[in-house]
């Protein structure tokens, strides 16, 4: 699976996208997992009400599943306009 | 309706002549322009706009599509730009165009207030001081409430 | 801030690319547009605008004026042309400039809704079938009671 | 005093402006005097509540008094923007 960072959660794991294998259910299984990994990922996901996610582009929750997902997006509220 | 997502700067006035030009059932066309400004404390040198390339065109283009349901508009359009500007620079322009100004006048303050929170940009301010990512306000998120 | 009432046209792309450029407190610039429109049954010929001379930018200037005071803006313009227009043209522009996008379409639409019912112009449409004064709407004046 | 008619007030009327020499009080008094001139007045001046009026080129009513006013105006409700 395709997953990518964007703004702050970006400069803190390091990296704006890297391809993980996983069997995680949901998006917060993957987020558990990928806090379980190293200190920077724990750090990125240590409050998820201050993140979003998106879901092969679309926004979506933390409870989503991820069967037949191809790409999971983790980034901060938007500020556009 | 057109959608642009682009890192290249834009000329709201010929933009804003363009749009809408030679249709007969227009009688009111609403333009809003974001402009890079100084925040006040430290002097701002950069703003920097990152965005999520495919998904920042499919939700601005969501977006425009839900105004042009909601209201009976003529035509959207809707620039953004990403990258780095400078104070004074256009971040983005929309503007509807429809036979009567509540229409124009709502759909814009749509579009507005739906890019602002729902689609995948995020600013980035350089000072002397350092750079900081600009916080959403809580604002902002409670302006979509209204539609 | 800047008031013109005009027989002659107007640029609406060149006057709000002029407009409030060049200034650093500036975040967000509204416009609107009011164009001539064919009105469905019988086809327009023509848009007559008469007006009140002197007292039409007495009238326009004290309601630009409020706005200032009631909002937080950098900038206001209005333009308002009188005389006979045809389909397509364009009457009328108000532009607003502010640090916030919230101020900026409050005051442009608080402006459009007070020059539509208190500034001294009357509109007559002239179609092959004769010409008629256009009533003033119910709704454009209620909406005055928002404010 | 001079007295100005707009749009279709200033058409029933047949001129755009006249010099009135009038002792009225008030502008509904003005009004009363002027429709008793001629029925094309009276014609024009039959609903108060379809006009408006300005005194010295300021919106004002028809209770409004005329002492030390140079010009009046009459019209329909205005249709600008």
């Amino acid at each position: 699976m395709n997953v990518l960072y964007f703004a702050w959660v970006r400069e803190r794991i390091g990296l704006p996208r890297e391809e993980i294998d996983t069997s995680a259910a949901t998006v917060a299984d993957l987020v558990e997992e990928l806090k379980g990994r190293e200190e920077r990922y724990a750090v990125a996901f240590s409050d998820l009400s201050a993140l979003r996610v998106a879901i092969d582009q679309e926004l979506s929750d933390f409870d989503a599943k991820l069967e037949g997902v191809r790409e999971v997006a983790f980034f901060p509220p938007m500020t556009g306009g | 309706m057109r959608v642009a997502i682009q890192a290249g700067p834009f000329d709201p006035g010929r933009e804003s002549a363009v749009f809408a030009s030679g249709r007969k059932d227009v009688g009111a066309i609403v333009t809003f322009t974001g402009v890079v400004r100084d925040t006040g404390d430290a002097s701002l040198e950069a703003m920097e706009i990152e965005h999520y390339p495919g998904m920042t065109e499919a939700a601005v283009t969501a977006i425009a599509q839900e105004a042009q349901d909601r209201w009976s508009l003529a035509d959207v359009l809707v620039i953004h730009r990403h990258g780095r500007l400078v104070t004074g620079d256009m971040i983005m322009m929309v503007a509807t165009a429809a036979r009567h100004r509540k229409d124009a006048f709502e759909a814009a303050e749509y579009l507005m207030d739906y890019l602002k929170s729902r689609a995948p940009f995020w600013k980035r301010e350089v000072t002397a001081e350092g750079a900081s990512w600009v916080d959403a306000r809580d604002e902002d998120e409670d302006a979509l409430s209204r539609w």
